[in-house]
């Protein structure tokens, strides 16, 4: 049997595990350790400056929802791109044109929403 | 790493496709960089695009049989005429479309894109040998109608019939994925040609596994084509969809999604035959049945043309059915279609199918043409716009309309000399010569109550009174054009159906029959 | 031998699986019912990686590699449509949407 | 029982339980963010599993942008009042059952399977090659060139398709 294929993960899997306990014991120290008095200014959201007004619960333009939604499907083109990087010097001129007409396509949609206006904030 | 070596051969059974993901970035392109005050030019190249890429697939039609890109799609008679079919009835979509969008001020060339996009992903499901391939294909198809469902954005019905038709088709695909995946699990391939030896050993050491991949599989399709019972969203979503996106659904989804269902089982039901011959055949009685007997009551044209549709995906499962051998007949021992070698009555069974889905595609673009001429933009989105009140007398006012849609009406009731009846003729003679002959009958009388709702519309347009204070309906000369186009062809193909019958036998040269 | 048996990481897509199923049949939000319908995805994924490392064959981690790309791409039409939804209705209980019931 | 096997149980256990979660939790963040959960799970099983391209991306694109894109449209639609208790109706109960006899008609069958020998594995530069980022890129560009470009249709259709129903005006 080989040795398995798991063991690189060992460092992550601590990190992972130390972070977790940090996050957890912090919150907890924090309550019993420090001192609570609550008073009206302390739970305003600015302890000083001009008065906030209206809810934290405000709606978001749909327009960052645009943006949203084009940085996934931009966001897995640039994941296609890591098998090809890769694998960069065996695929040649092959996989150049494999990704060119991938690219070209993608391209096409990014023109398109740059002159639709769908990247702009302010309209 | 062995790099494949693509050749021109490779390439030119997904030209029809190119030609259309090609005319899609033009019109999206042109959409913002040209910002002329006509937008005619839009249906015009989105038309061209189609017609170029069904001339392309036209060519291609009579290649012997054979695989490309390694297997994952292969390309044959089969999958071209089923781009032509998707070609044609795409064009007649544009036309509608053409007038209208004018009519509601929405020519937009996102719009076309999408249904080339939809038509691309069809023209590459036609091939799709493979399971993922088919899926994303399937998906790509998919991902446009969904947002071509909402393209109109008055009223709430196209937002929630958009979603109906995501919500449902995001599950079947879920399905048929989780199935592709127990299927790979069980035969260590998702290439369809590879799967039908494990698979057939799976059948006998993991019957329980085996079936219900297979099953899921089938779920998934049945959704994509809305068989009973899983038409649910089926009238939802065409009724609110845009009258001309209705159109493209039943015509192009509905023939690309069969394509995809009989590539599919074309290969994996050689692993158990009987099983999935009497899956299918159960299928097309309950979609036959239920689907024109849904229809019946409905007084909303729109409403009865989706379940109309639904009913005719059992006449077509039923062809589905036919490729296979069955049980209790005798056939079972002397075809040797188990073996994989020739088919005897495969051929009549494919030549059903594509005849069929010709045939259904002209009729249906034609009577949905009819339907978005009669709605008014001013109907908004209200129920009465499609009721069957409008038809009254339409032959006074308008009689070339109505004697274009009562033969789009006698075809899809499958009365002569119409396209329709020849369809049913191929399909149910398919159907008895492979021992379905009690599922003919029940097709047969199925198709016969369903004359019933196709031809009292011809009642209302010939024999009722036209309503004393009805407006006019305005003339649109694309739209006319597609209905005339599809009325000669509904007759010609009617009483001459000949030349193209002659052309789909070829269609027996199916990948993987040999 | 595997570390995991092949039948306890199959058990585990299934159990995802049906849980996004009944989710899908008894939820009514529609965003809810959207990401129970992830989860039946990524059953499905989990299906393909496991019998990937049972064959030794890679082309389960490539399905699974196009179906997350599949699963981005529906997403970002489904959201939008649920955003659709929204404007329209002013809701996305799929309960209320109703109107085309007759 | 190996460290891995222990492993993967409890990430399962952890999977299970936050898929239960977002199944049966009223509000959609609660769900939202169980989901987030199960996708790290998931990707940990993934891992145990060798895929180690697929538990980078399952973090990558599931848990860092599609379910931002959820999150982000429970913030656009306010979405913070808890659904009202779910009424049962004969579809959804023949429904949920059918779901759990598919699970149950499964998970019986896969104690059916045979046991792998896994001979492959103890080619070591083999197994250490699986599942890779090499080894899946040099299928995903050799073999499956159709599909691979089938998806950039799908992404562009995906964008217009977005800005088309999203964009207040179009």
């Amino acid at each position: 049997m080989s040795p398995s294929p798991v063991g690189p993960y060992l460092p992550l899997a601590v990190t992972l595990l130390v972070s977790g306990l940090m996050a957890a014991a912090l919150p907890v120290l924090a309550h019993f350790l420090g001192p609570r008095r609550a008073s009206k200014v302390k739970s305003e959201s600015f302890e000083c400056g001009s008065v906030s007004e209206g809810s934290a619960r405000q709606r978001f333009a749909v327009k960052f929802y645009v943006v949203a939604l084009l940085f996934i499907v931009f966001d897995i083109e640039t994941v296609f791109l890591y098998p090809w990087a890769v694998n960069f010097k065996a695929l040649g001129w092959f996989g150049y044109a494999e990704v060119a007409a991938f690219a070209a396509t993608l391209l096409v949609g990014l023109a398109y929403v740059w002159k639709k206006g769908a990247l702009e904030w302010e309209t | 790493m062995t790099l494949p070596d693509l050749t021109a051969a490779d390439l030119q059974p997904v030209l029809p496709a190119l030609v259309l993901a090609a005319g899609a970035s033009v019109l999206l392109l042109s959409e913002v960089f040209l910002t002329t005050a006509s937008r005619s030019h839009l249906a015009l190249i989105a038309l061209g695009s189609s017609v170029l890429a069904g001339g392309v697939a036209l060519a291609t039609a009579f290649e012997p049989a054979h695989a490309v890109f390694q297997g994952l799609a292969v390309q044959d008679p089969f999958s071209s005429f089923v781009t032509v079919v998707v070609c044609l009835g795409l064009a007649g979509v544009v036309l509608l479309s053409a007038d209208f969008l004018k009519q509601r001020q929405a020519e937009r060339g996102e719009y076309y894109a999408l249904m080339l996009f939809a038509a691309a992903g069809m023209s590459l499901l036609a091939m799709s040998a493979e399971l993922i391939t088919l899926f994303i294909n399937l998906e790509v198809l998919s991902v446009s109608t969904y947002a071509l469902t909402a393209f109109l954005r008055r009223g709430p019905r196209p937002a929630e019939a958009a979603f109906k038709y995501f919500i449902l088709g995001a599950f079947s695909a879920a399905l048929f994925l989780y199935g592709s995946a127990l299927l790979y699990g069980v035969t260590g391939t998702t290439r369809l040609a590879d799967m039908v030896g494990p698979l057939r050993t799976a059948m006998h050491t993991q019957p329980w596994l085996a079936t219900c991949a297979l099953a899921l599989v089938a779920a998934g399709f049945a959704f994509k084509v809305a068989a009973v019972p899983f038409h649910m969203w089926a009238p939802d979503v065409y009724e609110g969809a845009p009258t001309p996106v209705t159109a493209l659904m039943s015509a192009g989804v509905k023939a690309a999604a069969f394509a995809g269902l009989v590539r599919v089982f074309l290969f994996l039901g050689r692993a158990d035959p009987e099983v999935v011959a009497l899956a299918l055949s159960a299928l097309a009685v309950l979609t036959m049945v239920g689907g024109n007997l849904l229809a019946l009551p409905q007084r909303n044209v729109k409403r009865m043309l989706a379940y109309s549709s639904i009913a005719h995906a059992g006449y077509l499962l039923l062809g589905v059915a036919a490729l296979f051998p069955h049980p209790g007949t005798g056939v079972l021992a002397a075809t040797p279609l188990m073996l994989g070698s020739p088919a005897v009555n495969s051929a009549d069974a494919y030549k059903g199918i594509l005849f069929y889905l010709l045939a259904y595609t002209v009729s249906s673009v034609g009577a949905f043409g009819v339907l978005s001429v009669l709605e008014r933009h001013a109907d908004g989105d209200g129920a009465t716009a499609w009721d069957l009140d409008r038809f009254s007398g339409l032959a006074q006012r308008r009689p070339g309309w109505a004697v274009a849609m009562a033969a789009f009406m006698l075809s899809l009731a499958g009365i002569p000399p119409t396209v329709g009846f020849m369809g049913k003729l191929l399909v149910f003679r398919a159907a008895v010569d492979s021992g379905l002959l009690g599922l003919a009958i029940i097709g047969v009388l199925a198709s016969a109550a369903g004359a019933y709702y196709y031809l009292r519309i011809v009642v209302y347009m010939f024999m009722r009174p036209a309503p004393a204070e009805g407006v006019l309906p305005e003339k649109y000369w694309a739209t006319e054009l597609a209905l005339v186009a599809s009325a000669v062809a509904v007759v010609a193909l009617g009483v001459l159906p000949g030349r193209v019958a002659d052309w789909l036998s070829q269609s027996g040269m199916f990948f993987g029959t040999r | 031998m595997l570390p995991v048996p092949l039948p306890h990481t199959l058990a585990l897509a299934a159990v995802l699986f049906c849980l996004g199923m009944v989710g899908v049949m008894v939820r009514r939000n529609a965003l809810v019912v959207f990401m129970c319908v992830e989860l039946m995805l990524n059953a499905a994924n989990l299906t393909f990686l496991a019998f990937a490392q049972a064959h030794g064959d890679t082309t389960g981690h490539v399905s699974a590699f196009f179906v997350i790309a599949v699963a981005a791409a529906e997403a970002s039409v489904g959201l939008a449509i649920v955003i659709a939804v929204f404007r329209s209705r002013g809701t996305v209980n799929l309960e209320e949407l109703k109107t085309m019931k007759h | 029982m190996s460290a891995e096997a222990l492993l993967f149980y409890v990430f399962a256990l952890c999977t299970v339980v936050s898929a239960g979660a977002v199944v049966l939790a009223r509000g959609p963040m609660t769900s939202a963010m169980s989901l987030v959960a199960t996708f790290f799970f998931l990707a940990g099983v993934y891992a145990l599993l060798w895929a180690h391209t697929i538990a980078v991306l399952q973090v990558l694109v599931y848990a860092g942008a599609i379910m931002v894109l959820f999150l982000f449209v429970i913030m656009l639609l306010s979405m913070t009042e808890p659904e009202p208790a779910m009424k049962l109706n004969v579809a959804r109960v023949v429904g949920a059952l059918s779901a759990v006899g598919l699970g149950a008609a499964l998970i019986a069958s896969f104690w059916k399977l045979p046991t792998q020998p896994m001979g492959w594995a103890e080619d070591s530069a083999r197994a250490a090659a699986f599942g890779t980022l090499k080894t899946v890129g040099e299928i995903i560009y050799t073999r499956y060139l159709l599909p691979f470009e089938s998806v950039s249709l799908l992404l562009l259709a995906a964008i217009v398709g977005a800005v088309v129903v999203a964009k207040p005006r179009i």
